[in-house]
Parts: C-alpha cells; structure tokens; sequence
C-alpha cells in the first residue's frame, strides 16, 4: 500500500485504494499486471484473491463501522461488481484505535478484468507499513 | 498493385457501441439486454450473442456480456428491514423500513442499518416528522399538556395536590 | 450464502450453515460438488479451504460471542472433526452490529470427505448479500 | 499449535510462537520443514503464507492491544523481515475476551529462509485447541 491521494473513487461511491506494485515486497509477475489501483487479469480462470486493510484512528475519528470490499470492473458490464466484503463495527474506547480486516476467495475473472480495493474512509487507512494492508491475486 | 493493406486484426476493446469483445471467439457481439445474460458467443462479426433470461432470484441491470447474473440481495428481517420492491430480472431488490420505522445508518453511505421505530411525541409538539431515514424530532409540549421529568402530561390528569409550579404555569391554577 | 432455513444442524451442537452454489458468483467446478450443506471432497489431497461468515445484530440480539468452525465429517470416523475455528467475543455499544470473521487454511483430506460451516447463532448470520458470507475450496 | 514454553525470542522482541508439526491436523511434506519455531523453505518461489492466532484472556488480562506478525529471517540479511502484520486494540468488557487475528498473503521467498509467527504476548496466545492458532505455506 503507498500514501492515498484523497480523491480517487470511481465506480460505486467508496473510495478506491492505491497500491505500490515495485519497492519493497511489492511484485507483479506472469502479466498480472497493475494500473491505475487496478490489478489487471492477463487471462481467464479462477483466481484467489485477497485484501488485508488495517484501519487506524483516533477516538475523535472512530466511524461506527469501516469496511473492505474488493470490486470488479469488467468491460462487459457497466457497473462494478462487489465480490468481497468486510464491515466491522467499532467499539474501542480508548485515544487510539486499529482494526485490520483480512478477506479472501476464489473468483472466476475473465481476461480484462480489473480488482480493485474499495474502503469506507480513505483516511482512516494505515499506509505506513506494507505489511499491515496488502492486496493480491494468484491463479488456481 | 497497392500492397494488400492487412485488415486489422480483430483487437480487443475496439468494438463499436452497442457490442462487447468475446475473448473466446475473438468477435464483437451484440450486448445481451438487461435481465439477460452471455450463454454462446455471436457466430460472426457485430451478429446477436446467444443470451438466456437471468434465473430467479438474480438480476442484470444493464445491457451485457457476462456468464452469469448477480445474485438478489436480500433484506434483513433481523434488521427490520421490508422490500420496498421485489426483485426482477433487472432489478435488484430494495430494502427499507416499514411505516412508523426510520433507517438507523451503521456506515456512512447507510449500505447498512437496522429500522427502529420512530418516536411518539406524546403529549409534544412534531418539529419534524419521522421519515424514512430520521426519526421524528420533538418540540416542547403541547397546549394542555405540562411538563414533568421529560414527559408532558395532560392538564385535565393533574388535580390541585399533584399540580406544581410548572403545572400550574402551563394549565392555570387546577380548582 | 442464502436464507437459512433454522432448523438445520448436525453433528456437534453448533447449526450448520447452507449455501447457494449456483447462482451470482457462486460456483463449482472439477467435480468439487455441494450437497446438503456441505462441499463434497471428489480426490484425496491437500486442499486450502477457507470461509467468512459475517454476523450481524442489534443491541438486543447481541450474545457475548459468535464463533464459526469448518467442520470435517468423514466415513472413517464416526464423530465431525473440527479443522479451522474463529470465536470473537463482542463489546459493541450501538444499536446494530457487524462482526466478520474468516478463516482459512491448507488441510488433509479424502475422496468423499464433506466439508461444513458451523456458526453459533445461526440467526446472527448475514445472508443479505453474497459476498459478505462465503465459503470455499481448491486443491493445491 | 502447542503449549508455548515461555522464553522463545527471536530477532525483533516481540515473542516468537512454537508449533506442532506432526500431531493431529499438523504436517509437513514436499520439503517444507519445521524446526526451532520456524518453516524451512525447501525451493525459491511464490508461496501464499498464512497464520492465525487466537488471543484470549481475562479482564485482568486485557493489553489495549494484541498483534500478529508473520516474519521472514534469511541468511541474506542479518535482521527479520516482516512480512504481514495484524494488530486490534481490544475494547471487551466481559470477564473473559478471545479474539482471532488471520493474516495471508503471497511472498516471494528463497531457498533456506525460515518463516515464523511472532506475536505481542505469548501468555494471551490459545493455544487449548489445534483449529483455534495455526500456521502455514503452500508453494504456488
């Protein structure tokens, strides 16, 4: 995951998640490729595919939920398709909070299919570590 | 004699408007209409796809060249919730909250909450009545009516014993 | 996911949840099939079998916990086994709450052998929407 | 996963869990090997590494915070890598809490580096039931 430029959403209203596909343990390989916060499917079958984001805040900007899903834009259909979702209530009292949500599945892409990551609050994503909020896809 | 100029090869996304690319059969096909979905590829360039109706219980919204339909949501009894309108082939279903019931938003879009029962403002005056994403919003009481606690009680209940001074401002000295 | 109907349990005390496996982004495929709520194993190996159940309540209906198992039930031995399990204890304060829980790993199985969700409240489950409560399987 | 014998740290201070590896839904094959705490990779490759760690307590036992680390230590590097990370401040009131933390995700590994869970406090790890904490890896 990088730092979020705060005003990319497309498709459905939630904002969508940009990701570093390079430095550090970040890598594409077989034409599974990325662009524009979309990992682009190089050719048709089922795939796993997986998100982890971790939410992080302060009490003054605790929501009473966050949520994850990981979407669908195809050229065969207009609208984005939501293929996992993950919404969380909060409930911690204290100055700070975190909250990771981890979802994952197999989906069957077609080739030109674009996933993305969509989140309720864009700034209520921790982009500090690459190892807390990753994204991913490998075919079966 | 001029070169044969190669045609271009079918490449993908470049159909015209109202066809999609079927990677399978390397052809733009005609869009299936919506509460429809792609069973078979169109056999020629530009020429209708072979479509099936959605099954029940999902829907397409749009015009499209996809292998299945979505699946219908459903509305969360649990919740409270009731259909507004069902689900159709293109379609998806609508939830929200019976008559006398608002929508408590979990998450900021209020793709998530529970119906509670709107409040009766007994005894009050209505600043805004319930509608189906606020609860109603009460004002001070009514004329003949006085407050105690956080209740407004009637006038014609109070007798000379129970009637305080806040009684007494609102319903006059009770005989 | 679909709309359970409540009366459905077996093996250990916990209900067992039913899936649709045709419609929307439901699927099977290499003879992996479903029947009466469980995923029936088609060739002995190792298999990645993974399930999120959302849960879901209001203050009222909220227990001290929800705990979902995937569940092995075999001819070889008389009792269900349980190979992956996830219990949260709940403190939500506000009038609906969502809990997730996923659970996901890579185990042993035989030709034959039937996979199963356990929940523990099975009215807790969130069935509205499809990709909110799923559960899968591949062979690696 | 098996009783933990309090003393086991590693590289970065947090903790580092014990596992079993032959008992029960535990094993190992294809050269993936297990020894003191850690996963041995057997051939340079893309691997999906998961782990989850149920942590529970009591109220008298409740940090603000539990984490989760999944981390890397190779010959090529003289400090841990971490891979994937959960943390969840905790907010549960009740005598008792438990809460489950999943990670996976695809990484890139080579031959002879060693994979391992550490986690914030060894004494909150449940480790009462196999199917509660486990860990793993599958070449892809």
């Amino acid at each position: 995951v990088k730092r979020q430029d705060l005003t990319n959403t497309v498709g459905n209203h939630l904002p969508v998640l940009q990701w570093e596909d390079k430095r550090g343990l970040a890598f594409t390989k077989n034409n599974l490729s990325y662009s524009s916060s979309a990992l682009v499917i190089p050719v048709s079958g089922d795939y796993y595919v997986y998100a982890q984001v971790t939410f992080r805040g302060t009490s003054e900007s605790k929501p009473n939920s966050v949520t994850e899903i990981i979407t669908k834009v195809t050229d065969s259909y207009p609208e984005p398709t939501q293929l996992l979702t993950g919404i969380k209530t909060l409930s911690e009292k204290g100055s700070s909070w975190f909250q990771p949500i981890y979802l994952g599945a197999v989906v069957s892409l077609e080739v030109g299919d674009k996933l993305m990551v969509n989140v309720s609050d864009i700034k209520l994503v921790d982009y500090t570590k690459e190892h807390k909020t990753f994204f991913g896809a490998f075919l079966l | 004699q001029l070169p044969a100029r190669l045609r271009r090869h079918n490449t993908r996304r470049s159909c015209p408007a109202g066809m999609n690319w079927i990677e399978e059969a390397r052809l733009c096909c005609a869009l299936c209409p919506a509460g429809t979905y792609l069973v078979g590829a169109c056999l020629s360039h530009g020429n209708e796809s072979v479509c099936a109706p959605c099954p029940a219980g999902t829907f397409r919204a749009q015009p499209n060249t996809l292998r299945e339909c979505q699946a219908c949501y459903e509305c969360d009894r649990q919740a409270f919730q009731v259909a507004l309108s069902n689900c159709s082939a293109t379609t998806n279903v609508a939830c929200g909250c019976e008559s006398g019931h608002f929508r408590d938003c979990v998450d900021e879009h209020c793709s998530h909450f529970s119906c509670q029962q709107c409040q009766l403002c007994t005894g009050r005056r209505v600043l805004r009545p319930c509608t189906d994403v606020q609860d109603t919003l009460c004002g001070g009481c009514e004329p003949d009516f006085y407050a105690e606690g956080s209740e407004c009680r009637p006038c014609h209940l109070s007798t000379a014993e129970t009637c305080g001074k806040e009684c007494q401002r609102a319903c006059g000295t009770r005989g």
